[in-house]
């Protein structure tokens, strides 16, 4: 990565996570890892993301954590030295830069074992071997990785699929019969049915009350306990006790 | 001292599938003296361990006659253990002592007679005595021979479910349906 | 001349269908000199086109690198690995024995389902007991396999290990810091 932090793309498709761009923008500043500025790549990460606010770009759920812990590391380093912090801005810094070193050592070290005389690829073992006999002990070849596959695949045939319906919060038919039940006892005038909803605030569990209360509605009218009227089709629907 | 065309004719001949004629040689190394190289690399090789020699205008690489008795038998001796061998031999390993009938039921189908006979021969696997329940079926185990076969101190080497689940190694076919389970149901981890 | 143990030892090795370790070539070729006739081996096919080479105690013949070109035609390309195994390889290899976590730690990304079972499937890494820490971590090192396909006498011809274990970039890595910026990314196979 050669090209200045500015012309970075925000294409974030191209990095396996923050501490992938976090590399990237700190090669970006110096060939040498450990001359790198911790503030200034601190900086320069803290302006990607929000670049990405900006343009809306969606960004996954790490890429933020880290943008929240490099900005207490930010006004960590900004202190006065002789504010006490905990843990101590100077040595995050440090681990920070240990971390990208370790990532780049290891990317350095794939990139020359690839570069290696790979037999296949570079060297090639005989060709048509006359080949040795092998004693009985070994007469039947199996690979460990196959073993574990193997019974991975068995147990798969007769693992009980488990199907888990998430359980949520809801007003039941009986729930809402009681309720609306008791409260009609004192509706002489007509009123929409959400008057009698529950008071509460999440929405999914506001429409099971509204449907469960809609059928405890019908129910009660069909035993003649409630009236309902309504002047169109989806207009509000009014309840009321029946007039005695 | 030897000359770089008679190398890349040595190198070709020992990769080689099978025996190659002087034209076979000659598009892999390029013109050159194909013959004067064979015949330089035929000198260098005689009296050694293997040698080079001609079969019908063909050239290969072949271990001298008179060694092999050291060699013996092909290696198409050795045979790779079936789908089903493997499998029950995965089951139990994992589960011993296990009866033929709870192998069965893990691997939902019938397991044939000759199958853990194989696994008895190739000393991987032996009878470990009586279920005490009705009919007493035959329980099995594995030898100590599994374990060093496959380079394993113990049983409790054998990686655990949670592990054989991270490295994708359960449900191999129903990959993407997995991992829709998996993001919907992050809890279960 | 050659003698008649050398001899012996060049034949088995050419006839094998793998590396052998020096018990195996003496479990064929009985008691002797191995050991003397290997190094007396190395030096006859040196600077030619086959050459004689060690690879995790175990020996073979393969053709000389700088003839690649001459045997790559009509061959597959040996598999391409994805950047993260490539990654995943590597720090295996360096730090081994390692777990799963440690890997996730230095590459800062969760390792995708995929990743280790290709690199287990391509023999070059494998399960290698458990972490005696809480949970019983699996641990993962290379193979004899892993060495042999690139090139490696031994762990310690890894490219720049010496100074990367100097410099301390091969230290056990604080866990607890790290899992930070793990959590909640998975990366894209």
């Amino acid at each position: 990565m050669t090209a200045a932090p500015e012309q970075l793309t925000l294409d974030l498709h191209g990095f396996e996570g923050p501490l992938d761009l976090l590399l990237s923008l700190a090669r970006a500043q110096k060939v040498d890892l450990r001359d790198i500025s911790i503030l200034q790549l601190v900086e320069q990460y803290l302006a990607y993301v929000d670049r990405a606010r900006v343009l809306r770009l969606e960004l996954a759920a790490d890429y933020l954590v880290m943008a929240a812990w490099l900005a207490y590391l930010k006004s960590a380093l900004l202190l006065p030295q002789a504010v006490e912090t905990e843990p101590d801005a100077e040595e995050l810094a440090v681990r920070l830069q240990l971390r990208l070193e370790r990532l780049d050592a290891m990317r350095e070290a794939g990139a020359r074992l690839m570069a290696r005389d790979r037999i296949g690829r570079d060297t090639f073992m005989r060709g048509a071997p006359e080949g040795l006999h092998v004693d009985r002990k070994s007469f039947w070849s199996v690979e460990y990785f196959d073993l574990l596959a193997s019974y991975g695949r068995a147990t798969a045939r007769s693992r009980p699929v488990l199907h888990v319906v998430r359980d949520r919060e809801i007003v039941t038919l009986e729930a809402a019969l009681a309720r609306l039940g008791a409260l009609l006892g004192s509706a002489v005038e007509w009123r929409t049915i959400e008057r009698f909803l529950p008071d509460v605030d999440d929405a999914v569990l506001r429409r099971s009350a509204l449907a469960s209360s809609f059928l405890a509605a019908l129910e009660l009218a069909r035993q003649g306990r409630a009236e309902l009227q309504q002047d169109a089709p989806f207009a509000p629907l009014y309840l009321r006790r029946p007039a005695a | 001292m030897s000359d770089a065309y008679e190398r890349a004719v040595e190198a070709v001949l020992f990769a080689a599938t099978e025996p190659l004629s002087r034209d076979a040689i000659r598009a892999h190394v390029g013109d050159g003296d194909v013959r004067g190289a064979l015949d330089r690399l035929v000198v260098r090789y005689r009296g050694r361990g293997v040698e080079l020699v001609e079969r019908g205008g063909r050239w290969h690489f072949q271990t001298a006659p008179d060694l092999a008795h050291l060699l013996r038998r092909g290696r198409d001796e050795v045979r790779k253990l079936s789908r089903a061998g493997i499998e029950t031999l995965a089951i139990i390993a994992y589960h011993e002592p296990v009866t033929r009938a709870e192998i069965e039921a893990i691997r939902g189908v019938q397991t044939g007679r000759g199958t853990l006979d194989v696994l008895m021969e190739a000393g991987w696997v032996r009878p470990a005595g009586r279920r005490d329940v009705p009919g007493r079926p035959l329980m099995f185990a594995t030898t100590p021979e599994f374990l060093s076969h496959f380079g394993l101190t113990s049983r409790r080497d054998l990686p655990g479910i949670d592990d054989l689940r991270a490295a994708g190694l359960l449900d191999p076919v129903d990959l993407a349906f997995d991992q829709l389970a998996v993001e919907n149901h992050r809890e279960e981890d």
